[in-house]
């Protein structure tokens, strides 16, 4: 039972990281019809927003200590981060503390402003290629990305951990009466788990309540009848790909402080979110979400000692396995619609 | 006995009857009609004949054997060509292999695994193929990129692809669908020519009554899923019933 | 001849030539020159070149005629080499058996995964494939090697060690994968002038089964079978309507892509006796595909060139250091020196994936039709009218006819 | 099999035709080994990760390599040169040739760095490859190399089976084993956390990470500890929160890391992210160990690697001669201290040169008969033995921890105590290490 309840908290947080990718990806696919192979990229910028906020804050003024020596035998220099020296050591300390949800801050106008860009000046002209095109061209983007941040940042992961409130974690079973330590889980993780929910209901009602959400739904069952009405819808889809990329790079600078960002992390969550989406259902925003956690859930399950003994290597297969199984019985995915990708 | 028999076809979607006792039969060489007002199920019952869907109830004979469960394939290997409302064709192929893709389904079979043979040798069906293209007055175009042709060269391009199989029943779905006048008339003679030539049966689902009356010699009239009634084009001309039908139709 | 036009016969010869004198025509700069670093004319590098060749022809075959995408075919890759290392193991290290069983394997994954995945069209079937191969990459990476049952012999890679059976190795063979006694590693070397040329048993072998593969290929395009693979892109409704089952149809040219795909494996296998578990990982898959649209999906040289494009980058931007730099530009100013090699320092050596990701996208976005489109438009530039036409004619027909 | 026919293999692998030269074309010029140099210049060939997670680790490779060449060509301060107990490199390149190099890039992948072997060697004409940051593509390239009789120094790899089972004989290696981590930390693990311990195991599923749960497995159990479970982690694992959960509730009180790099990052991340250092299970704190420690890991992992135990091949921050005057002249150079990724580089590379000049030719099987049994000091790792049965290094090996109170980014890792030579060695039949062959020297050509 204990364990159970374990690796459904481990599978709803993998699971949040899942389906908030899985959402922009299937944003982005829904209301432009783009397969963007540089979503996982996006993710990755998100983290690097985190890193970059991080070492501005850490931006230091230099003095020389005579009294101690570097590994060379020079005098060490010691450094003071600038805001340490503007708002004193507590709150400046308190100000580098938290830079990770600062980020979210920083995130959110650069993560818009690189979904414009990305959209207008390259994506759109790419609207009416085929799929394989879409797919070249945002790979190629996606790996120019990578390298790009590479050049900067190096191939080695960069920590960026949590607000000193954050760490530890917290005693779950002692709550539904176990014994202490049987269920604990990371405060951050709940943290990122709460974020996400509000990420995923805040585009929810945004595409629900909002005349602009509703103009955007309505475009994504029927591009050509909306145009007809007048509507410009083309805006309104490049305003969905910045609040797609944004959505991307906030999971990626809240995802820093669970594993440190390397200019890899884009690559791996790739394949993993096309096949969430594929298995929610190309097109399908609450399919997107459903198949994120129901993959992290099971991937959790997978990789409990009893799986792994009962089938050598389930851990490893299993999303794949997953996914075979759900494209043969549901051929649009869990929630697809009729049509969709299927040229 | 016809050679294309409807007995008590029904089909639901959900909670809603598109089709239910649906009965028909057609004629051995005679042009039978299907019209009906917007959502009559005309498209549902062509559907049904070949294999897209599966009726719910009732039989569909084609000369004495059942369609029913057998895929599209093999209802054409059986004699049924399909032409559809907006033209199917292969648009990354020329006019020629577009001819020459049915002439293989028609000699070889559903599949054949004809890899090492050369297309260019097959000068017998180059030659069957090029008679039906003058046929269809597009001799000139045979090595067009089809996809860069006019919709009404895409129309009679479908036509010679259904007509080089030699189907024993030709489909038509709206053949004449948003056409222009002119083009109309000259699709009716094409038909007109093609059934008398050919001796081809022929089952048309059309809106256009001009069309209708010019070449049908039997007319089902389909209402809200079941046929009204069955007559010849004069009969049916008088018939209060669907007149009825299709007023009703019109004042919405 | 050969059952080929006359266009298609030039094409051939045109392959059959540069393969064959390969060792010459990638080694255009003299061994000491400066330039040398440019020279592709290695054993390695021109086995690389023929045996991705023979992957991306056969991927093209799916790919470009029926538009099935497939994301798994490194699959088949892994396994043509894995079917090979274990003949040499068990049996000899003659190549033949080897590549035979490697083509056999392929063939049969391919019938069992693409009977499955061709149940799916569009990005479906793509995920499909993607996730057999992954699966596959994931247990010959780790499941399949444990010490009980050590299929793959995992991150190590599987090879011949000195207690294998080789039941039909005699003495006097080499021992190394050869052809009746030939070793695949044997090479001459030709020094004349300046220059050295290098001529490998192991080279010849692939670009012989390659000029192969492509003139396969060509009667395949040419065939009433490949019309109607190009049937299936174009149209399927149409086709299930014109009598034609497009099943067996995509099945038997993904097997037969497939069959490619292990035949280049096996090659892969027989010029260097290891299959490592990476050749199945999806990028790998990813590779091939790029490699395919690069040079020009649905043509009949584009999947060839495209994968002569990326292997050569890989190969040989990936090794120019800023040391090599520094020589070439070493007769400018020392400031503007280094300034130069700043600006291209994060283009070449470890940024040679910054380049190639640069190259994707800009072929992607202005020659959609991939580098034989270029090749079309460069024709046309130089204004040589006549035979500008024909040459852009054969083509643009290479696809349609 | 019969034992008859494993000698005549073995016979057979001198002879090995890999790349034989048939004498029609080459003229009479035939060499006598594969890239025997003929001008003024000898090239080596450094095939490093440049791409990839490790790019950072393998640049860290090329920058020592480079080093170790303008030492050999008598440019810089020398190095290790002066420090070296072999005087035999003069500063004048390799038996007088001048030192070149190229390079090419692993991916660490097995099949590239193959491919970039096989360029370095077939195009560039390299008589040596060095370098790698995996144990797969070490093992990988080594029996390349040994096919086309060129010699091979692999970089950074760890696991037993590069000088047990893949054992080859044109290969040496300079880095120390998943064995010798387990029995310089074992006692050292008895001594801070005493002998009733119950440990929990992650492994990374693949072949090295198997070596070294096994032989650390082993070492901590000799001491009385118990191993509770050991769970295999597919190695594209990025998140181990699945893995790490159960960790509290299966009575174990310590948790071994046994994974390396990306991996390692994000499992000792996610592990002090469940606040498992603040438990006490059994009535002990809870402890993590993670065997194998490098210092771009220890960067990648921040804080939480405070307190943290590991082994390490060397340290920059070790007080010997030779220590001190490599990373003078790396630090220098550079602006930050070697790793010991790039210290066992450079010290290969000398030990290449020296071991060319004391057979008097670049002929592999010179250099092996010159490596095989040498023993030396002053290149940093203390008294150092190239043993003969398996081409093994035997030397000191540190057992390191995460540093409480780090006073820069470099001395983030602090040495707890250097384990001598004696304890650390086994013999070459060792049953961890059984099974290899490691033939005899192939000159190629």
């Amino acid at each position: 039972m204990d364990a159970f309840i374990i690796q459904i908290l481990n599978g709803l947080d993998k699971g949040s990281a899942y389906a908030l990718i899985a959402l922009g990806l299937t944003l982005i696919f829904g209301t432009l019809g783009v397969v963007n192979f540089a979503h996982g990229a996006l993710f990755m910028i998100g983290a690097f927003c985190a890193v970059f906020l991080q070492q501005v804050l850490s931006i230091s003024t230099v003095a020389i200590d005579e009294t101690q020596k570097d590994f060379l035998g020079n005098p060490l220099k010691v450094e003071t981060p600038y805001v340490e020296n503007w708002f004193g050591p507590e709150l400046g300390g308190a100000i580098i503390d938290w830079s990770v949800p600062l980020a979210l801050i920083f995130a959110i106008p650069v993560m818009i402003a690189v979904g414009f860009i990305m959209e207008r000046g390259l994506i759109k002209h790419f609207y009416k290629r085929p799929h394989a095109d879409q797919i070249l061209v945002t790979f190629g983007l996606a790996i120019v990305l990578q390298e790009v941040i590479k050049y900067f940042y190096g191939a080695n992961p960069i920590p960026t951990p949590a607000p000193d409130v954050f760490k530890g974690s917290f005693d779950f079973g002692s709550l539904l009466g176990f014994d202490p330590n049987v269920i604990i889980y990371p405060y951050w993780r709940m943290v990122y788990f709460g974020f996400s929910m509000v990420i995923i209901a805040g585009i929810f009602a945004f595409l629900q309540f909002t005349t602009f959400g509703m103009v955007v739904r309505a475009g994504m069952v029927d591009r050509e009848t909306v145009s007809m009405l007048g509507i410009n819808i083309d805006k309104r889809f490049t305003m969905m790909f910045g609040i797609a990329a944004a959505v991307a790079g906030l999971a990626g600078v809240m995802y820093t402080p669970i594993n440190p960002p390397n200019y890899h992390m884009g690559m791996d969550f790739l394949v993993l979110s096309f096949v969430v989406v594929v298995v929610g259902g190309m097109g399908s925003l609450p399919g997107a979400v459903l198949a994120g956690f129901l993959l992290g859930i099971l991937e959790s399950f997978a990789s409990t000692t009893w799986a792994t003994t009962t089938i050598p290597g389930i851990n490893q297969i299993i999303i794949y396995l997953v996914a075979i199984i759900v494209l043969l019985t549901r051929p649009r995915g869990l929630m697809g619609r009729k049509g969709v990708m299927e040229d | 006995m016809g050679i294309l028999e409807v007995k008590g076809v029904g089909k639901r979607f959900g909670g809603l009857a598109a089709l239910s006792e649906v009965n028909l039969s057609v004629e051995e060489n005679t042009v039978h009609a299907i019209i009906g007002p917007n959502g009559a199920g005309k498209s549902t019952l062509l559907n049904c004949l070949v294999g897209k869907l599966i009726p719910d109830t009732g039989s569909v004979m084609f000369d004495g054997q059942s369609v029913l469960g057998r895929k599209p394939h093999e209802i054409n290997q059986m004699g049924i060509s399909r032409v559809f409302q907006t033209p199917e064709i292969f648009g990354d192929l020329t006019v020629l292999e577009n001819i020459m893709i049915p002439c293989f389904a028609k000699r070889d079979g559903s599949f054949r695994m004809h890899a090492f043979e050369q297309f260019a040798h097959e000068k017998e069906l180059i030659e069957k193929s090029m008679a039906i293209l003058e046929d269809v007055n597009m001799a000139d175009k045979a090595d067009m990129h089809s996809a860069s042709m006019s919709r009404g060269d895409k129309r009679r391009l479908e036509m010679a692809m259904c007509l080089v199989q030699e189907p024993r029943l030709l489909l038509l779905d709206e053949p004449t669908a948003g056409m222009a006048r002119a083009d109309t008339n000259n699709t009716i003679d094409l038909l007109k020519e093609i059934n008398e030539k050919r001796d081809i049966t022929m089952a048309i689902i059309e809106h256009d009554m001009h069309v209708v009356f010019s070449l049908a010699e039997r007319i089902t009239v389909l209402a809200q899923g079941t046929p009204l009634v069955e007559d010849t084009p004069d009969n049916i001309k008088g018939n209060p019933k669907v007149q009825e039908a299709y007023l009703g139709e019109s004042q919405h | 001849m050969l059952g080929l036009n006359k266009n298609d016969r030039t094409l051939l010869v045109i392959v059959a030539v540069l393969a064959l004198l390969a060792p010459f025509i990638l080694n255009p700069f003299p061994t000491d020159s400066s330039l040398a670093q440019f020279n592709a004319g290695y054993p390695d590098l021109m086995q690389k070149f023929v045996i991705f060749g023979i992957f991306a022809i056969g991927f093209n075959i799916l790919f470009g005629l029926t538009g099935y995408l497939s994301f798994g075919h490194a699959a088949f890759l892994g396994i043509g080499s894995y079917s090979a290392v274990w003949i040499y193991k068990l049996f000899t290290y003659n190549v033949i058996p080897a590549m035979m069983l490697s083509v056999v394997m392929a063939a049969i994954f391919a019938l069992l995964i693409g009977y499955i995945s061709l149940r799916r069209s569009g990005i479906y079937f793509s995920i499909l494939t993607l996730a057999f191969a992954q699966m596959s990459f994931a247990l010959a990476y780790s499941v399949l090697s444990n010490p009980k049952f050590n299929l793959t012999n995992g991150e190590t890679g599987l090879q011949v060690y000195a207690n294998d059976i080789q039941m039909f190795h005699r003495d006097g063979l080499p021992d190394f994968p050869h052809i009746f006694g030939l070793s695949m590693g044997s090479t001459s070397k030709l020094p004349l002038g300046a220059w050295e040329f290098q001529f490998n048993v192991g080279y010849y072998f692939c670009a012989i089964l390659m000029i192969l593969a492509f003139y396969f290929s060509i009667r395949l395009f040419r065939s009433p079978f490949g019309m109607m693979l190009r049937a299936v892109k174009s149209n399927q409704q149409r086709m299930n309507y014109t009598g034609l089952n497009s099943r067996p149809y995509t099945l038997a040219a993904f097997v037969i892509s497939g069959m490619f795909a292990g035949l280049a494996g096996g090659l892969l296998a027989a010029t260097d006796p290891l299959a490592g578990a990476e050749r199945m990982q999806w990028t790998a898959s990813g590779e091939v595909v790029l490699m395919t649209i690069l040079g020009g999906a649905g043509t009949l040289i584009g999947p060839v060139l495209g994968a002569g494009f990326i292997k050569y980058f890989e190969n040989i931007f990936s090794k120019i250091n800023d040391q090599v730099l520094h020589q070439w530009v070493s007769f400018m100013p020392d400031g503007l020196e280094d300034f130069v090699v700043a600006l291209i320092h994060p283009f070449i050596g470890k940024g040679w994936h910054l380049t190639l990701g640069i190259l994707f996208m800009l072929v992607v976005i202005f020659l959609p039709g991939g580098l034989v489109e270029g090749g079309q438009r460069i024709g046309r530039l130089f204004g040589r009218k006549k035979r500008a036409e024909d040459t852009a004619d054969a083509a643009a027909k290479t696809p349609a006819e | 099999m019969s034992k008859s026919d494993l000698t005549r293999r073995g016979v057979m692998k001198a002879g090995a035709a890999g790349l034989a030269v048939p004498t029609i074309f080459t003229a009479g010029s035939a060499a006598a080994y594969t890239n025997e140099p003929t001008g003024g210049s000898v090239t080596l060939g450094f095939n490093v990760p440049q791409t990839g997670p490790y790019a950072d680790e393998g640049n860290d490779e090329l920058l020592a390599q480079q080093l170790a060449v303008e030492h050999l060509n008598g440019e810089g301060d020398g190095g290790c040169l002066n420090t070296f107990t072999s005087k035999a490199l003069q500063g004048n390149g390799i038996l007088g040739k001048k030192v070149e190099f190229v390079t090419g890039d692993t991916q660490t992948k097995s099949d590239a760095a193959r491919a970039s072997a096989k360029s370095m060697i077939e195009k560039d004409g390299a008589v040596m490859i060095n370098g790698g940051s995996s144990s797969g593509v070490a093992i990988a390239v080594q029996g390349l190399c040994q096919e086309a009789g060129v010699i091979f120094m692999a970089g950074l790899t760890h696991s037993n089976d590069t000088t047990g089972k893949d054992k080859k004989a044109n290969g040496f290696r300079h880095f120390f084993n998943g064995y010798m981590s387990g029995a310089a930390l074992a006692p050292v693990l008895e001594k801070e956390y005493g002998k009733d311990r119950r440990a929990y195991h992650l492994t990374a599923d693949y072949t090295w990470g198997w070596t070294q749960q096994e032989s650390i497995a082993a070492a901590t159990e000799a001491t009385g500890w118990e191993t509770v479970n050991n769970v295999l982690t597919p190695l594209a694992s990025t998140d181990f929160s699945s893995y790490i959960a159960p960790v509290l509730n299966s009575g174990a009180d310590v948790l071994v890391l046994n994974h390396y790099g990306g991996n390692m990052v994000n499992s000792l991340t996610n592990a002090i992210q469940f606040g498992l250092l603040d438990k006490e299970v059994n009535g002990k704190d809870f402890k993590i160990v993670v065997p194998l420690y490098s210092e771009l890991m220890a960067a990648g992992a921040g804080e939480n690697i405070k307190g943290v135990f590991g082994s390490m091949n060397w340290n920059w921050q070790l007080q010997d001669d030779g220590t001190k005057a490599f990373v003078k002249s790396f630090g220098e150079k550079y602006g930050k201290p070697p790793s010991n990724s790039a210290q066992t580089c450079y010290a290969q590379t000398l030990l290449y040169a020296d071991a060319c000049e004391r057979a008097g030719t670049f002929n592999p099987c010179g250099v092996v008969e010159a490596l095989e049994g040498f023993e030396f000091d002053g290149l940093g790792n203390g008294p150092t033995l190239y043993r003969a049965e398996d081409h093994q290094c035997f030397k000191d090996v540190l057992v390191v921890k995460g540093a409480e109170n780090p006073t820069n980014a470099y001395d983030t890792l602090e040495i707890v105590e250097i384990t001598p030579r004696a304890q650390v060695e086994y013999a070459p039949d060792h049953p961890m290490f059984a099974g290899g062959d490691l033939g005899s020297c192939n000159p190629g050509a």
